[in-house]
């Protein structure tokens, strides 16, 4: 049993923000638990407070005016996953579809994948394709930090104390675009993403206008990584672009990871996730040589 | 610290229970209800054996803390069956050859549920996806997945014959 | 009348509705109204003599009854199913999971904050983490009779005179890992006193083996043990060792009240058994036509801590080490070796899985050179009837190889339409 | 890019303890409604030991398989069966109630070619009745059972079973280790991704000579779980020990597979045999493993034309090992 020395569960924001706020860090946010809960069990957190806001209708729902998505920092990856607002960005259903079981995808939460800032958090990485932004609530006030601003290494974010995570906020993508998600893990569930990549790509044309490429795990938090981008501007979707994306997606991956041990395994794999998620978006599917 | 009034609804029965906050969902039900059909295998979320439907969510009740359970509806392999009669999903676990050493059946169980509430037709890819957070060390899977499909063919006579 | 009834038949698991009703009674299940909870203390110090353990700090601690130490083990404090060396607590630690002590209090809470508070003094000993420096001449004995266990032959023919004639020699060097058992349901029981018998009720492959160590460790006689299986959550091998066992009996023997335990994911995965990794070097030979002329190997098996099961698993890997194949000239020879790494004991294929990998891959090596196909290779050397095996033994009966090969082949041929008829 | 291949492997199984006595024993107390106890020390850790064996029994007591129970591995009511290992059980302890059941039955046979003046040898118990010559004689089992009893007589059986196995020679090995060996043969179809290093098994076909299958639909599950065991072996399974400490002792660090991490898998039951066996069974709990990750190894070669020498087949050593065969062909 979790030694606690406090436990509330607040019915409203504002209330939420009063405890937290009051606080210092002594009581921490509980949003699904799926990372806190193990966490606090294994002894792995010194025992503390927690504020459940769980019960906070203001961090909960999906929606959309306009082009403007939003998620409530409290939606589950089930939500997700499986929101047909969400129609228009596959490469966020795919990455929620991505996490972990249908157990954790029915208890975690986008917000809480934020707030635990691992280097390997799916939704994250296509967050930062996105573009996201994430409005921040405290007794002091709101405000809107992007997402990948927001995180600051491994397990560490901006996030001040009394401050939570109400909701991201993103544009959908321009007409003509396709995006997509592809995960390597060591097996195909229950798996912590090895690297996860997540592509924005517009077409006009038949040429690529925009394009927003993010990479999680070879670094303390998913990005965008912008060299990539430009491989793919304004050229025509090819096997030949395939295979450049794929180089440059290498030696981008191999900068970032230095001299870690990790990089001339991930320099290679991350050839072959690039070319399985861009033989999706160009053509719709990939090819078995052999 | 003080005890946390837990209000619940497990198996269709309302239980109230004070509760020390930082208990786990499978504790409440196996320590403290004597519902010892939810196993548990690690503790961390990683294979399933402590499933239970949380308001109709398949949820790994070793990462619940009790009262986020609070005022929710919680399904165990105890309230499966209807007096004492076999829901098709279990009889068709033991048709189909499902059960080894059974320690991991009752989490198959409730997530085959939890799949067929949400799709009462699937295939046998949706069906692994649909336990892939449960992990079986027995069986290898296959007569898990006949067995559902052989449930989600019974659970679709039945409704066929109902609406009929 | 010579059909069979009930034999041949898929019935239905006897066992089957209470395993999918949740009413099974496996040894976390078992209601035991008024039982203490234990908790046992292990090492993190992979090889040393504990010179002191100091309880006094733990037994302050409210809800604390007793913590035993090997000094409280009343009969001989040594179990195994082959050897008798691993104890049940220890006076000297031989790998980073030792049992040290075992606390016995009303709540878990209480007996998990009773073991961080027990003081134990080790002299280190320098650790030996591999098989190389274990079997060295002057390496510190982990057991009194020196780190090699068991030495496995069998020979038959002249390997050397074959293998120095043989058109086709192919010689490899492999190495196979440490594996866990990962059953779903970890290590645990219950144990109580019935009139004046000592009741264990906990997850077991073999309550008869459980009782004669459990009766040598607490120094009772056999028939006041009483080993009753809990329905058992799978075990591959790994509950054929005693894990709860000796500590359910010496607490509930001599505390006279009822008592649990149960391993979480981390104790059961750090303190129980594992399959050996092993390390083989393997010399294989034909003829021209592709059979089998010999087979030389050597085996070494990383046994760790304790013997367990590490000289069948080294002895079956060494008999089976041709694969099943008749192969006129053999030699082998495999070790059995302590080390200071967690132990490793029966698993699942007693080292035949990691010899298959061997001698299947020499197998397709040797069609390679040969010019085979991996089914052509394995038609002309598979076992028959009237074969003789490397030990020497004569298969008149129940030789299924070539069966299960062909049958084998021809489904694959169906059911894979990449295979093309060949294996390259 | 993305290549496939295809590998076998073959193996072969002695059942029971090598070279050592392992025998079983069994009780069968055949009751006065003609419904039957076993009682056997084999613990059932999920393999289906208690099934089978109350399988044999109703077969040899003749009567249904809902009129046996099978009490079983309690040191205070049922004899010493030996371990739940070395694929011994259905073998060695289904020998062990056969034979108690031969015991209660024989029991029961005298009486009935007493009370009908027939010649023992030619009777048969099954369904409840007693036959003699293809035909029902006239008596049902639980009229010769209440007559047994009538005079005094209990119908109960013990049986021990030790398989015929040898010493082996302590310099040379030589010797018969085993009565029976287990056969099998395994061939998978793998794809393995060049540059993730990702091999994914697609299908397996797994044919296993069991002897007499006393329960298919079980030895298909033993071969289905046991390729399962065989997948995580070959590819994800690895134990990490750092000086002498595991480095992942939890199941989110120690990989086992989940469902979808299973290959399409094809048991294939062949059954030779084996007069020694009870209905001629031999054993399948091992095998079903053995070949596994050979077969996936040999089809992992097949695919790369590179050999791997160690276990798991990680996506590392994969990649690894196809940059330096790479890299050798340009030396």
């Amino acid at each position: 049993m979790l030694n606690l020395s406090a436990y509330h569960q607040p019915k409203s924001l504002p209330e939420a923000l009063a405890l937290l706020g009051s606080s210092g860090r002594a009581l921490r946010p509980l949003a699904g638990g799926t990372d806190l809960v193990p966490a606090l069990t294994k002894g792995e957190t010194e025992p503390l407070g927690l504020v459940d806001l769980s019960r906070i209708p203001e961090l909960r729902g999906i929606s959309r005016v306009d082009n403007q998505i939003r998620i409530g920092s409290l939606s589950t990856f089930g939500e997700i996953e499986n929101s047909p607002l969400l129609l228009a960005v596959p490469l966020l259903r795919e990455a929620a579809a991505a996490v972990g079981s249908p157990q954790i995808r029915s208890q975690g939460t986008i917000g809480g994948n934020i707030a635990n800032a691992s280097p390997a958090a799916d939704t994250v990485t296509a967050l930062a394709a996105l573009d996201a932004v994430a409005r921040l609530e405290s007794a002091a006030g709101s405000r809107s930090v992007q997402v990948s601003e927001l995180l600051c290494g491994v397990g560490q974010t901006k996030l001040l104390p009394g401050e939570v995570i109400k909701e991201i906020l993103f544009q959908v993508p321009p007409q003509g675009s396709r995006s997509g998600f592809v995960k390597l893990g060591r097996r195909k569930a229950l798996a912590i993403a090895r690297m996860n990549l997540a592509l924005v790509i517009t077409f006009e044309a038949g040429r690529i206008s925009r394009a927003r490429v993010a990479l999680g795990a070879v670094g303390p938090n998913p990005s965008r990584r912008p060299a990539l981008e430009l491989v793919l501007l304004g050229q025509e979707p090819s096997r030949t672009l395939i295979d450049e994306f794929a180089m440059a997606a290498s030696k981008e991956v191999g900068q970032m990871l230095g001299t870690r041990p990790s990089v001339s395994y991930k320099r290679e794999a991350v050839k072959g996730i690039a070319r399985d998620l861009l033989q999706r978006l160009f053509f719709g599917a990939g090819q078995v040589v052999g | 610290m003080e005890k946390f009034q837990l209000k619940m609804k497990v198996n269709g029965r309302t239980v109230t229970v004070a509760v020390e906050p930082g208990l786990r969902l499978l504790d409440v039900l196996r320590d403290v209800l004597h519902l010892t059909g939810t196993k548990e295998g690690c503790g961390e979320g990683e294979c399933g054996a402590c499933s239970v439907i949380l308001d109709g969510e398949l949820v790994d009740s070793c990462l619940v803390l009790a009262p986020q359970a609070h005022g929710k509806e919680v399904v165990t392999i105890e309230g499966i069956s209807r007096e004492g009669e076999l829901d098709a999903l279990q009889r068709a676990f033991l048709t189909a050859g499902a059960v080894q050493c059974g320690y991991c059946t009752p989490g198959m169980i409730l997530a085959a549920k939890a799949l067929l509430s949400r799709n009462p037709n699937p295939g046998r890819q949706e069906i692994a996806r649909g336990i892939s957070g449960n992990l079986c060390r027995c069986t290898g899977y296959a007569k898990i997945v006949k067995a559902v499909e052989l449930a989600a063919a019974e659970l679709q006579q039945k409704e066929g014959a109902a609406g009929v | 009348m010579s059909e069979t009834c009930v034999v041949g038949k898929s019935a239905p698991r006897v066992d089957g509705p209470a395993k999918v009703s949740g009413k099974s009674q496996y040894g976390a299940d078992i209601d035991i109204p008024g039982a203490l909870f234990l908790k046992v203390l292990r090492s993190k110090t992979p090889h040393g003599m504990v010179k002191r353990i100091d309880v006094a700090e733990a037994l302050k601690i409210p809800g604390v009854v007793r913590v035993f130490t090997h000094a409280d083990v009343p009969g001989e404090n040594s179990y195994g199913i082959i050897v008798k060396d691993q104890p049940a607590l220890t006076d000297q630690v031989r790998f980073r999971g030792d049992a040290l002590a075992l606390v016995a209090a009303e709540t878990e809470e209480a007996a998990k904050q009773a073991l961080e508070v027990i003081k134990v003094e080790i002299e280190e000993l320098p650790p030996l983490y591999d098989v190389w420096s274990a079997m060295a001449e002057k390496a510190q004995a982990i057991h009194a009779k020196g780190n090699i266990l068991t030495v496995s032959r069998v020979k038959k023919g002249d390997a050397a005179a074959a293998l120095r004639t043989a058109a086709v020699v192919v010689s490899r060097r492999y190495t196979t890992q440490r594996v866990e058992h990962s059953y779903i349901e970890t290590e645990a029981g219950v144990a109580y006193m019935d009139n004046g018998i000592l009741v264990i009720k906990a997850g077991t492959q073999n309550p008869h083996y459980d009782r004669r160590d459990v009766s040598r460790v607490l120094g009772l006689p056999m028939h006041k043990v009483r080993i009753i299986q809990a329905a058992t959550g799978g075990g591959f091998g790994g509950k054929l060792d005693i894990s709860v066992q000796c500590f359910l009996g010496l607490a509930a023997l001599k505390l006279g009240r009822p008592v649990r335990m149960v391993y979480d994911r981390r104790e059961s995965i750090a303190a129980t058994g594992k399959r050996h990794p092993f390390l083989v070097e393997y010399t294989s030979a034909a003829d021209r036509e592709g059979k089998l002329l010999a087979v030389k190997a050597k085996i070494i098996g990383d046994t760790g801590a304790y013997a367990s099961y590490g000289p069948a698993t080294l002895n079956r890997a060494a008999v089976h080490a041709t694969g099943p194949y008749e192969v006129p000239n053999v030699d082998i020879e495999a070790l059995c070796v302590y080390t200071n790494n967690p132990f490793s004991g029966a698993m699942r294929g007693f080292g035949t899985p990691q010899m298959a990998f061997a001698a299947e891959s020499q197998m397709d090596l040797l069609a390679q050179e040969l010019e085979l196909t991996p089914l052509e290779i394995r038609r002309r050397n598979v076992l028959r009837p009237g074969s003789l095996t490397a030990t020497g033994q004569r298969l008149d009966h129940s030789v299924g190889i070539s069966a299960t090969l062909e049958a084998a082949w021809e489904k694959a041929g169906r059911v894979m339409p990449g295979l093309g008829g060949e294996v390259k | 890019m993305k290549k496939r291949g295809y590998g076998i492997g073959s193996m072969w199984y002695g059942i029971g303890s090598t070279a050592a006595t392992n025998p079983s024993g069994a009780f069968v107390d055949f009751l006065d409604d003609g419904t039957a106890i076993v009682m056997s020390g084999c613990a059932d850790i999920g393999q289906g030991s208690t099934t089978v064996l109350a399988q044999i029994a109703a077969e040899t007591l003749g009567v249904g398989l809902e009129d046996v129970v099978v009490i079983t591995a309690d040191t205070g009511m049922t004899p010493d069966s030996g371990p739940s290992s070395a694929s011994r059980q259905t073998y060695i302890s289904g020998n062990a109630v056969r034979l108690a059941a031969e015991k209660a039955r024989e029991q029961v046979i005298a009486k009935a070619a007493e009370m009908l003046d027939l010649d023992p040898g030619e009777i048969r118990l099954r369904d409840g009745q007693v036959w003699y010559e293809e035909e029902p004689a006239g008596k049902t089992m639980i009229e010769v059972i209440a007559q047994c009893r009538g005079e005094g007589i209990l119908t109960l059986g013990h049986g021990t079973f030790n398989p015929a196995t040898t010493k082996l020679d302590p310099a040379t090995g030589q010797g018969v280790p085993y009565a029976t060996y287990a056969f099998a043969t395994q061939i998978a179809e793998v794809e393995v991704d060049t540059e993730t290093g990702i091999v994914e098994v697609k299908k397996i076909v797994a044919a296993h000579d069991v002897g007499a299958a006393v329960n298919p639909q079980n030895v298909e599950g033993q071969i289905e779980g046991g390729c399962s065991m065989g997948v995580g072996y070959a590819l994800l399974e690895e134990v990490v020990v750092d000086g002498g400490e595991i480095k992942n002792p939890g199941l989110s660090s120690y990989l086992i597979p989940t469902a979808l991490d299973m290959p399409e898998v094809f048991p294939m039951i062949v059954e030779a045999q084996e007069p020694s066996g009870p209905y001629g069974a031999k054993g399948v709990g091992e095998p079903a493993l053995v070949p596994t990750a050979a077969a996936i190894a040999n089809a992992v070669a097949d695919a790369l034309g590179i050999r791997l020498y160690d276990l798991p087949l990680t996506p590392e050593r994969i990649v690894a090992a196809i940059k330096a065969a790479a890299s050798s062909q340009h030396e």
